[in-house]
């Protein structure tokens, strides 16, 4: 039954992925102008030449359903296009980038989600209590602040007054000596920006579980729980927080685009080298194939980790799994 | 023997409209291996009597004000909250209205029944597996092996309460509470699981509190019962005493306001007898009995100074001033 | 022959659930705080030009003096030597406006495809939540990222393009509420008594669900906002606007020398956003009568 | 056509069936059921969760599809109608719920609940409206002035009045009461019933009444359905059903009804069933009660029994009845 749910799910998936290579493609026909300058970039070097080059490679002089299958084609065998700006295939340029990226967004999803909850668990346990306000307090500040601005006051405080944290880059090269010493350069560096990025999220995720959790706690089976004689502690870490956790992992897998979209602007203030980096620098360039490759890309990010939250939460909640 | 004695409580709640009382002098004896019955309409106090006595009372904004519960005894209220929780689950056994949200759902049937005898008592994981299993056939579930690694969501109704059952005697509790533990079941679940309890309570001796609103659950289960009203008892005797000469004019009322089933019912259709008006908010009870309101038999003091529960030599008890006064004229 | 009630009793005040909720709303100090905060920002956006009428795209010092070094500007200047007040009072107009509009946009296209999604269900809503699931998986700020670079950065491009990434969270809720409501008997009573599939959706339904869209409608101008000075950040607001965005975006690079450049203007959408969630969580207090007891 | 004109065949439901999901998973909710309704009587339908009761109330008033059949009402096929049509032929069949809490909506004065229908269906002239709901209010027993409350001001019988009068409003001739009283506190289901009949002899109602609960359906019904799994297997008048019922499943289920009466410990002549009824989604071949029969015989697996009268309008759907 899983199986077949997941290979259910992986066909979905699939047809998401094209639609999103359709929507590329419709993009750059959308746009005002002739499709083969959208492609070249307002770069001054796209010559005749460049441009004949150009709509012979994608076939523009075709029809449009042709020009489609082409496209589709080439993104099958792994080819988003060719960059004029990087002179570089865009696949090769987003490989490159996208470990950094993922290093990032997980380990602030990670520090989110650990201490999100922990938070909302406290909070829930006394609702008027401390916790409980400064869950209120971090929540609104996290909804409320611009990321990129929270970046870089953090960027003015550790640059100046509090200088432990570099503010900027992936690595030091002189200081990253060994694998050990490269991994723990990158550690330090990676600390103000997963927090910068993390910070959001973990009010969001502290808001939820404390939600979450009083609701939970209401529900008939805690009661029952505690007609059993269960400790206060197990009926919260045992009996509520299983059930709480739910709704945390589906609003968690729908998020996903906005940690990678938070990404963008985080990456863009700590001079981080991933996917943000390079979405700015091309969009700076207005290098499309490369814009359009990295959402093409972060959008088969976010469908991934959307199936991998679907799973997972078919794992957590019975009801589900046994589901026909 | 008395197994279980409350004795005087009063429960009041903060509420935004002032104090309300919600147990008011309850007095309530069960002995082994005995049935009581309690009935009332919903917010009549029956419901926060079995959370007084599981001691899950929610504080606040409720509060036990006054008086004892005594188990064997032992006086419940004022024990610490570990030595409360040692004797729920354990010596108090409680199930509920709803056994659809009353079971965890994400821990299978087995392990909720396990983590039971494993709370009180000092057994191995697979000691209390075993336990669980054989208080599954306890209850009547077949291939109860199979059944114990079912989740809720696989079971039906009657089956869930079987499974609240089992949980609640599996360490053999000398007292089950049973919160209308069928009401949300259909009429022919309700019987099985009125069959259950008897059965149990027959073969083990454990003293029952059943609550509900029914009188026909009352007539068929109970050998005592006592009718709430507004936090109050009115009323209280064996169920033959209470059902087939009901003193109090609310008893009356709340047995022949309902169509009860006949086996041979009459050609002509009677209009059922009617309590007027509506239960009184708590907050805005006055100095008389909390009925007269919607009395049919009120008089002057009623209004003026509440009745006391007045027993006669048989053990039935009423709290009303028109009973007495008819009862001191014969 | 009928029995009337004989429950003699004085007629309870017949409170409308909305000034209900007014009353809930007034005793939250925090939404009050939001509530006041806002005005003031919407009130010095738009009186604020006229009594301190200074051009913002005027250069008035030398670059980057300090705030309080200069009367001619008192919060200092910008890497052109603009003067920062004047940006900082005039540029609430073009940032309230665009995620004001942004969040407009959101919410009419979320209501519109929840309600026939939810109420209508069957082939209608898979169609629709297909099409919701789609939007969902591109990451929202890089597809506004996409469509702004695509279609030139002017304040109606930029709101379309936020309004077209932020609807699916919208749609979703109303369509929850939508699905939850239908099943309710007043409904299948409103189908009994005559009622049209119209009036059922916008007449009976909709007025129920509005509670949490109203709450998300307000918290969606926090984030519609937050996107504007996101692309603005990016470089991608219109430059001819001055804007609290426009100030970030060319104050960025002389962050460390010029701290005033980007921390004011962010400051300035830092409290906006504020004012508006803090109104929208006192909002939702007001509407979730469960929160209420508690 | 005669039958109708005296009433006998007042509403007429004809081989009905309501059938939900997809191919090979289809839920055979309601599956072939026929009665007829006479004029100003109270038809009642009872059975346990899953039997099928509701939906074929709500299939009747046409809030559900339709998979087969035909629903008539005085002769008219309203099963058939669509559209505008099925708008303007619902003054005649009006449905009261059981949820006095979700039945009314939570935004509109009580006064505006009651007139709505008045306008939506145009009745009387705007200005005679006011005048027809204070009218409504009182007919149910509530004070005029209470229409300007909003539904959660009132308690639960009150709700189920407004709810009632809301019915009324259209002069309708047929009333579906799902479970009206179910979910009210047994003091306040004494004072519905008695409203509820009170009605039907002043404005000469047809109730199709549908519950669980045996005792209220006996005080209040005319004519008895027993449904089992979307089916139905008894049906009889009041008396003969609760006196000589036929079928092994009425029979358990009258005997698990808590009488007032009987002496505790009285078990002997109860019957009790055992095992959960099968699914709706896999019904098996021959009758749908057989897995639970005490009385079971060979036959009884292999071909479902009809509904067949075993005396004058008594019909039992089992082989072994009669």
């Amino acid at each position: 039954m899983l199986l077949w749910t997941v290979i259910r799910r992986l066909i979905y998936s699939v047809i998401l992925v094209v639609a999103v290579l359709v929507l590329n493609f419709l993009l750059i026909h959308l746009a005002p102008g002739d499709p083969a300058d959208v492609i070249a970039g307002e770069m001054g070097g796209a010559t005749e030449e460049v441009l004949a080059s150009i709509r012979k490679a994608y076939g523009l002089d075709q029809p449009l359903y042709v020009q489609l299958w082409v496209y589709l084609k080439a993104a099958a065998g792994g080819d988003l296009g060719q960059s004029f700006f990087y002179n570089a295939p865009v696949i090769d340029l987003i490989l490159d980038r996208v470990g950094a990226t993922l290093l990032l967004v997980f380990t602030a999803l990670g520090f989110a989600i650990v201490v999100g909850t922990t938070l909302g668990v406290i909070a829930s346990r006394k609702p008027t209590g401390i916790v409980s306000n400064l869950v209120t307090v971090i929540s609104v500040i996290g909804y409320s602040a611009p990321i990129f601005w929270t970046g870089i006051m953090l960027i003015i405080v550790f640059a100046s007054l509090i200088p432990l944290f570099p503010i900027s880059n992936m690595y030091d090269v002189t200081k990253s000596v060994g694998p050990f010493g490269y991994a723990l350069d990158v550690a330090h560096h990676l600390v103000l920006p997963a927090f910068t990025l993390g910070i959001v999220y973990l009010a969001q995720y502290s808001r939820l579980t404390r939600a979450s959790m009083l609701e939970v706690l209401g529900s008939d089976y805690i009661r029952t729980a505690r007609a059993k004689g269960v400790s206060e502690r197990k009926v919260y870490g045992r009996h509520a927080l299983r059930n709480a956790v739910l709704p945390i992992i589906t609003i968690a897998g729908l998020q996903f685009g906005g940690i990678v979209s938070g990404a963008v602007l985080v990456e863009t203030v700590f001079n981080w080298p991933g996917l943000g980096t390079l979405a700015f620098d091309s969009i700076l360039a207005r290098d499309y194939p490369t814009i359009l490759g990295i959402l093409f890309f972060s959008a088969v990010i976010v469908i991934v980790a959307n199936l991998i939250t679907d799973l997972l939460y078919r794992v957590a909640d019975p009801r589900i799994r046994m589901a026909k | 023997m008395t197994v279980l004695k409350v004795d005087n409580i009063v429960v009041d709640f903060a509420t935004r409209r002032g104090n309300a009382r919600v147990l008011d002098h309850v007095n309530l004896e069960v002995n082994e291996g005995e049935i009581l019955g309690i009935v009332g309409e919903s917010g009549c106090g029956k419901s926060m009597t079995a959370l007084s006595i599981m001691g899950l009372v929610p504080s606040p904004p409720g509060n036990l004000t006054s008086g004892s519960i005594y188990l064997e005894g032992r006086d419940l209220v004022g024990l610490s909250k570990d030595e409360m929780r040692e004797i729920r689950g354990n010596e108090i056994g409680m199930i509920f209205q709803e056994p659809m949200s009353s079971l965890n759902p994400v821990f299978t049937v087995g392990e909720q029944i396990a983590e039971s005898v494993r709370l009180h008592e000092n057994a191995s994981q697979r000691a209390a597996w075993e336990r669980a299993v054989e208080m599954l056939r306890a209850v009547g579930i077949p291939e109860a092996e199979v059944r114990a690694k079912s989740y809720p969501h696989q079971l039906s109704g009657g089956m869930r309460q079987r499974v609240m059952i089992a949980i609640a005697l599996a360490c053999n509790p000398r007292v089950l509470i049973a919160d209308e533990p069928t009401t949300a079941l259909d009429t022919t679940v309700q019987a099985q699981i009125f069959d259950l309890l008897e059965e149990l309570q027959k073969s083990r001796g454990t003293a029952i509190v059943l609550i509900t609103h029914d009188m026909g659950a009352v007539a068929q289960l109970a050998d005592r019962v006592a009718v709430m009203y507004a936090g109050r008892i009115v009323e209280t005797g064996t169920v033959e005493q209470v059902l087939t000469m009901p003193r109090h004019p609310y008893t009356e009322g709340l047995i022949a306001c309902v169509p009860h089933l006949q086996p041979d019912p009459p050609e002509k259709r009677e209009p059922l007898l009617e309590i007027p008006g509506v239960v009184p908010s708590l907050t805005e009870l006055g100095d008389g009995c909390a009925f007269a309101p919607r009395c049919n038999r009120a008089l002057a003091t009623c209004t003026g100074r509440q009745p006391v529960l007045k027993t006669e030599g048989n053990g039935h008890a009423t709290a009303c001033w028109a009973v007495e006064a008819e009862l001191e004229n014969v | 022959m009928t029995v009337l009630d004989t429950k003699d009793e004085s007629l309870p005040r017949a409170e409308h659930p909305a000034a209900e909720a007014w009353r809930v709303f007034r005793s939250r100090p925090a939404a009050l705080f939001g509530l006041l905060l806002l005005s003031i920002i919407v009130i010095v956006s738009l009186f604020g030009p006229v009594l301190y009428a200074v051009d913002p795209f005027e250069i008035v010092w030398a670059p980057l003096t300090p705030p309080f070094e200069t009367e001619t500007a008192i919060l200092g200047t910008d890497n052109l030597g603009r003067d920062m007040l004047a940006g900082l009072i005039v540029g609430g107009r073009a940032t309230l406006l665009v995620g004001v509009t942004a969040a407009l946009i959101t919410i009419i296209i979320g209501i519109l495809v929840g309600a026939l999604a939810g109420y209508y269900l069957g082939w209608v809503d898979d169609v629709l939540m297909r099409i919701t699931e789609f939007f969902q998986v591109l990451p929202p700020l890089l597809f506004a990222m996409v469509l702004v670079t695509l279609f030139s950065p002017s304040l109606p491009v930029v709101a379309m393009s936020i309004g077209i990434v932020s609807w699916p969270a919208t749609a979703r809720l109303a369509r929850a509420e939508f699905m939850r409501i239908r099943g309710l008997e007043y409904v299948s009573a409103g189908r009994s008594i005559g009622a049209r599939d119209g009036r059922l959706i916008w007449r009976v339904i909709l007025p129920n669900a509005l509670a949490p869209l109203i709450v998300s409608a307000t918290l969606t101008i926090g984030v519609a906002i937050l996107f504007e000075a996101g692309l603005s950040f990016l470089g991608l607001s219109d430059p001819n606007t001055m804007s609290w965005g426009l100030m970030i975006g060319s104050g960025r690079q002389y962050v460390l020398d010029a701290w005033w450049v980007v921390t004011l203007p962010g400051a300035m959408i830092f409290l906006t956003v504020l004012g508006v969630s803090l109104i929208g969580d006192g909002l939702n207090d007001a509407f979730n009568p469960k929160l209420r007891e508690r | 056509m005669s039958d109708t004109a005296n009433g006998a065949n007042y509403l007429e439901v004809q081989d009905l069936k309501v059938h939900f999901g997809k191919k090979g998973a289809t839920v055979h909710a309601v599956d072939g059921v026929s009665f007829t309704v006479s004029k100003g009587t109270t038809f009642g339908i009872v059975g346990e969760s899953g039997s099928g009761k509701t939906t074929t109330a709500l299939a009747v008033m046409r809030l559900t599809h339709i998979t087969d059949g035909h629903v008539s009402l005085e002769g008219r096929n309203i099963g058939a109608l669509d559209g505008e049509e099925l708008r303007e032929a619902r003054r005649a069949f009006q449905i009261i719920f059981q949820d006095p809490y979700s039945s009314l909506n939570p935004r509109q004065r009580a006064a505006d609940i009651i007139r709505e229908p008045l306008d939506l269906m145009e009745i009387g002239q705007p200005a005679e409206r006011d005048g027809m709901v204070s009218d409504l209010i009182k007919q149910v027993g509530l004070r005029p002035e209470q229409g300007a409350l909003f539904p959660h001001q009132f308690s639960g019988g009150q709700r189920q009045r407004i709810g009632l009068a809301r019915a009324l409003a259209t002069k309708p001739s047929l009333i579906v009461c799902d479970e009206p009283v179910s979910a009210l506190d047994v003091a306040i289901q004494a004072q519905i019933l008695n409203l509820m009949a009170n009605l039907q002899e002043e404005l000469d109602l047809t109730y199709l009444f549908i519950s669980h609960d045996l005792g209220v359906v006996q005080h209040i019904c005319d004519e008895i359905a027993v449904m089992y799994l979307g089916q139905i297997v008894e049906q009889a008048d009041r008396r003969t059903l609760f006196t000589a019922p036929e079928h092994p499943y009425t029979k358990t289920l009258l005997s698990a009804v808590p009488t007032l009466h009987a002496a505790r410990g009285d078990r002997s002549k109860r019957q009790r069933l055992s095992g959960d009824p099968p699914s709706p989604i896999n019904l098996p071949k021959g009758c749908r009660f057989a897995s639970r029969c005490p009385l079971v015989e060979k036959q009884c697996h292999e071909t479902p029994p009809p509904l067949r009268a075993v005396s004058g309008g008594h019909f039992v759907a089992c082989h072994l009845a009669g």
